[in-house]
């Protein structure tokens, strides 16, 4: 099993989940993240004092599927959350090698 | 270790003060009527006094919870608490103070310029029948109306100060600094300005609701406060954003809504005398918002939200002394040069020095109140559609504000210079690095402001 | 089920209600004459009006947003707009109610010492020319400013008990119980108190501004509340606490701002005698203030913001029915003692007893309002600053003080445990354990407090 | 680029004007003492002063902070700046406006039904001891009272249309459209209903406190520009839940408090006439929150808070054309109809057309003040518990009150198309879509309202 | 070594901790997420506006172990976060190849 | 490819962030987060009320990196997040097997 972890743009959250499930993946956790890379921040100016803000406001999604399922969840993910324009953000895909549904105690491809 | 001593003793002082204290206040008493044998030919009108005691509940309103926010919106959220801390503690020891002695060193009744001498600690003397001057003869108001009136500017005046070492300040060396001030500068001043035996009155020096005594005399403070504790810790690397614009916002409305009570509340009598007090209030700060906000719409392309509200202060700064005597169309003007000036001195000019006045109380209160204090000689004049008419010499008043602001500045510095050093040396000015990066919430009063 | 079936006829009953009510209104208002008649001999001053309608809104502001955000800021994010809610609906149903029956109830002119009667429903004769007196021979003011005056006071008096059952009651459960509990406890008891036929008003007990009718009622109910809907879940065990300081503050402030309207308007006439409750609502509450955190910087090394705003709110309680009889530097002793009470309660005393009143209500208003009602009959002789002089005896005053108190209690807990066992019996008191782990916000409002 | 040029173009412009006006407000000052003249037979009480000063400050109170926290809190946080800064901008901008010709505008004093003409441009002959007349023959106040009580309404109406646009207008554009809007909407209307030679006047429309004036003309504004500059992006689609319904509770608190200056205060004098208006201003309101909630209890199985603090408005704004001619009962009953009003508008109705009034400015002010323009007709009959006897006509008064609320409709519509054309071409409207996803706060005023 | 990362109900938390703490595992890191999966979420009503919230608050926790005490560090978990009720949450455990803590530039096992 | 994940005291941010940048790493993305270790946590008290707080704030800080880039990565957040004092935080480094540019379908090395 992999799960997919992917940063992207705020506003692009409702369309991934929608791509997702139309896949039929029907789980995922978000996180609040801030992003640092090549699209650059803005500056914030309180009276005297002037701050470069670098780091972005992004979402990070985590994904567990399925192995077979992780090329296809790469693809809708990176096709739903493009805009195109600097800062849409990455996919990344690690293995994992245990899951545990906690409420049921089932695991792996069972739990997902 | 220092601290925890000064707690006890003050916490023990302050019992046996109180006790003891009912007992002054009753034998006074007993040799009061001579402060109302005088009420014969005088008149107090129900309306004079309704209207001098909401105008004095909207001072308090103006810094609990009006300043308290207005500053606590621009410091780091772990910070928060400690802020509005201050400004309500400092609140209720300068009410305790004032009754003790603070009134009667301000307003005692001696004919000294520089103090009003003893006669009245612990308002003794004072009763429900006491009466107390207006600006017109034989009109009165309660006196415990006058005592109350000028109790919320004797808060409010240390607790602007505040602003100038927020974030990193002992508690005990807030509220221990601001005993000494108080009564070294606070209350002398008062009564050199306002007093009819005044040093600064006496030499007709113009400041209807308190330029100097408040605004200059608090900007002046923070400025060697500033210089004197020196900067946070990652002034100029870390981010150190307002935590809550919105606080702040809130904050400035709720000054710019108590300062009616400040302003025309300083007239004494609900007339057209405070309805020219009122109408200026609103126009300066009018100007003044509209002029800080086009200044950073020309300079910057972008009108800021803290621009508006740093204005709206500026504003009301400078129109404080000349709330009174100038027009609706001349306080335009004389807000929308103050708030021009301040937005210079914060922006640009204060960068080039090293000192940090972290929520610009001498940039906006010193700064604002200096051109108020000069734009009251200057825009009282009938030619400027002032109230001074005939005999009224421009460059004459003018001189004489500038000498009000000098002596103000002298006098206060000094005074915070001595008391600062006292403080350092008895409990120290500075929490540590720690507790500053942790934050004041949890390091000085175990809190924190925010949680889910 | 029964909760929307209660929903339902309390929309329709309401509609039919008020269809009726305007007719019976004018009805009624035809046999009003009577009322004016003895109108010759009084004198009416704009002077007082106007002071004390903004004295009514001033008491409003403590409501909402005062109160509703002191408590709110409190209570967890999940169950902030609960606490708002209750808080506004609290207000809206009273006044109805107040107009209804609820005036003609407390002060509808009969001569029985227990209740008010029943000519002044749907305020049935008074008309914009209608007067009510004050404590002035033949000075009057317009009785609706009255009427809305002491119907502020009928709104935040149940609004005060929300703190005891916050985080777990159900919505229709505080609508119901607060309906019941004015009607039975607060009219009856502000008749006793205020009115001139009134038990307690007959055997001389002095409460200025509703020490006994306000805080010690809505202290007691909130302690047999308290006891009776049980504690939070998870209280002990999770962490519980305030989600918002910053507006805990702000409400504490708000309640200092407007208390002056609560204490000083309760003069009725804006002279001398307003004055001494404004100072006295000033200095209590900075002696309050300071012995709170000095306390605490003492026992715990650390002076908390939220001790400050407790014993701010502890030194208003307790200078309540005192604001007009004690002396400025009395008021600071009382407040102090008062707030000094209060720590050691909810502190101490209180963890050892088992019941969670959440937000102290019983440990600052009961406790506070038992302290400042006792402390009334000492402080209000001239010996100790007050104004009762010559044959005034502390000793005697204070027995009947605490007559007062105790009946005030005896009442209000009977009529509590009764309200609530009926309305536990009709709706239930308490929303199911899923519900108040997922916050009142979205199970009984549908809503939450913040989004980004 | 435009907006660069104009920014500029303001400052610079600004400049010169407030320098000339100085002077012009002092050459007129000479002609004035005609307007004094006929003081002779006035009286002036100093409680009536009071009054109206403390209304004033109350409505500042209600925009700044009370309606930018209202619709602030209810925006995203990305937002939450650019509402605060629109509805502070607009006070200021009017306020300038107000001195310079808007009070000539509306209260010049001409005999044109339309408008009050040029006479008293930057308040020329307008001293401290210039009078203004109440409703009582003979009672006057100072008329910079007067200037100031009607400025801050001035002020609050083109405030209340920000709601229609927010979270996509162009910061340039709010302003420009304000100062055409109060020049060809706001003035006139407000000569026509409040002047005793206006047209609606003429006709006999009742209008207490600005029904027609404020809120339907603000209501219909506002339906205007949020169906010209179109719907926010992600309408439907995008969570945009309140991000702060606490700063909502606490604005509509504040509009709450601060409407008893709004509406008593419309009674330029404190007697029994101000204190029914406030009387009716509480009861109506708490008609109108109970209404809203009970309608969702039953449909909805759940009152929400954002619904009682929907129907406290609509209340509010229901009784403020009534105020001073119902009866307390009769009150209630309006606002609780005004309530079911805008309840079935705003969440039926309104869902079936296409626009996005995004805060239901008209939806509140614009339905609930037609609701309370023709209930004034109505409940304002003494057999209905108004004080309108023997002579009046229900149907009659009816009547007339429908066609000043055409007028106002028909009138504004006009004015607010052709002032949105003529900003669009100039400014244009809306923001960027890229501005209005990242939010205006960081892409109009370079500030984030929190940090940590 | 592993990571375990479980998404639990947030009430979880501290008796989460304390099984961990039982079974000797004295660090963790906590993360506040938002999850979608069979849980349904709720409905909130703004005068005319209805949203529907798919997403419910979540914490995500992270536990970085040696290897041979990762099996009973999830049955801790499950064990303490279950509550029977649909949106319990899952266990995730995948292999941590380094670890160094930052302090004493300690490495792997030591780190720990 | 590599993801070195590290839990640090928050104040650290920007100085890992330049220790990072002067190795020629590029983007990274953040979480707050809640800390539990040795470092202990602090009290609170709300009148009678008195909380134990466990968990302190801390940020981690997620940087994928070719694999031959981890170990200097590793030391280039250990060097500048240590201030020697407890709770400093931990350093993990896990394998990552895919990698895509959201923005342009880049993929694995260039995607960094
Ligand atoms: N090496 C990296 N490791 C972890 N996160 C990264 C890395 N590079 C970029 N990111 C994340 O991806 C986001 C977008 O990256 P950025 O370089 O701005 O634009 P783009 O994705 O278009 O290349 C960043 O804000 C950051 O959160
Ligand atoms: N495939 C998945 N990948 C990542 N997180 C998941 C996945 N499925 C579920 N989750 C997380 O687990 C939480 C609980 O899952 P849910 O399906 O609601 O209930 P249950 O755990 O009882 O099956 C979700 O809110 C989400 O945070
Ligand atoms: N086993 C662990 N798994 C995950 N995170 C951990 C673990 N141990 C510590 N941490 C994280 O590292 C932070 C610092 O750890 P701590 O034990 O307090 O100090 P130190 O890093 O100096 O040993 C903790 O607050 C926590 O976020």
């Amino acid at each position: 099993m992999k799960i997919v972890m992917a940063v992207i743009k705020p506003f692009k959250l409702d369309e991934v989940r929608e791509a997702l499930t139309s896949i039929g993946i029907e789980g995922l956790t978000v996180t609040e993240v801030k992003g640092y890379g090549r699209q650059k921040g803005h500056t914030e100016i309180y009276r005297g004092a002037e701050y470069a803000v670098a780091f972005l406001p992004k979402l990070k999604i985590e994904v567990a599927v399925a192995s077979s399922m992780a090329d296809k969840a790469v693809e809708a993910i990176a096709t739903a959350a493009k805009t195109g324009q600097i800062g849409d953000g990455k996919i990344f895909v690690f293995a994992i090698e245990h899951v545990v549904r906690i409420r049921t105690g089932e695991t792996n491809a069972d739990a997902l | 270790m220092t601290n925890r001593f000064f707690k006890t003793s003050i916490a023990g002082g302050l019992a046996s003060l109180l006790m003891a204290a009912a007992a002054v206040a009753q034998e006074t008493a007993a040799e009061a009527p001579a402060a109302a044998a005088e009420a014969a030919a005088t008149t107090m009108d129900k309306g004079d006094t309704a209207f001098m005691m909401i105008s004095s509940v909207l001072v308090l309103f103006m810094i609990l919870p009006g300043l308290a926010l207005f500053y606590g919106g621009l410091v780091r959220a772990k910070n928060m608490l400690s802020v509005l801390m201050q400004c309500m503690m400092i609140t209720a020891v300068v009410i305790v103070i004032w009754v003790v002695y603070g009134y009667s060193f301000a307003f005692g009744g001696s004919t000294s310029p520089w103090w009003g001498g003893t006669a009245k600690l612990f308002l003794g003397g004072v009763t429900m029948a006491s009466e107390a001057a207006t600006f017109t003869p034989g009109v009165v108001i309660p006196e415990y109306v006058f005592i109350v009136f000028q109790m919320t500017f004797a808060c409010i005046t240390p607790a602007l100060i505040v602003g100038a070492f927020v974030e990193r300040i002992k508690f005990s060396a807030v509220i221990a600094f601001v005993i000494l001030w108080v009564t070294f500068a606070y209350f002398p001043i008062a009564h050199m300005v306002w007093d009819a035996n005044g040093y600064l009155f006496g030499l007709g020096a113009l400041d209807f609701a308190g330029g100097t005594v408040v605004h200059i005399n608090a900007g002046i403070a923070a400025l060697v406060a500033a210089i004197m504790i020196g900067k946070r810790e990652g002034l100029g690397r870390d981010i150190m954003a307002p935590h809550s614009m919105t606080f702040t916002m809130v904050g400035a409305s709720i000054l710019w809504v108590g300062w009616f009570g400040f302003n025309a509340g300083s007239n004494l009598e609900a007339n057209g005398g405070a309805a020219l007090a009122m109408i200026n209030t609103f126009t300066a700060t009018a100007g003044a918002i509209i002029a800080w906000a086009a200044i950073e719409a020309v300079l910057r392309g972008k009108a800021s939200m803290l621009g508006a509200a740093s204005g709206l202060v500026a504003g009301l700064v400078a129109v404080t002394p000349a709330a009174g005597t100038i027009g609706p169309v001349g306080a335009i003007v004389l807000g929308a040069i103050a708030s021009a000036t301040c937005y210079l001195f914060v922006s640009k000019v204060k960068n080039s020095f090293g000192y940090d006045d972290s929520l610009d109380v001498f940039g906006i209160h010193g700064v604002g109140g200096i051109v108020g204090a000069i734009g009251t000689g200057i825009f009282s004049a009938a030619s400027l559609g002032g109230i001074k008419g005939d005999d009224y010499s421009i460059a004459g008043q003018t001189m004489i504000q500038i000498q009000a602001v000098l002596v103000t500045i002298v006098w206060c510095a000094i005074v915070s210079v001595v008391a600062l050093l006292i403080v350092k040396a008895v409990f120290g000015l500075r929490v540590s690095k720690e507790a500053e990066s942790t934050g004041l919430d949890l390091t000085s009063h175990g809190e924190a402001a925010y949680h889910s």
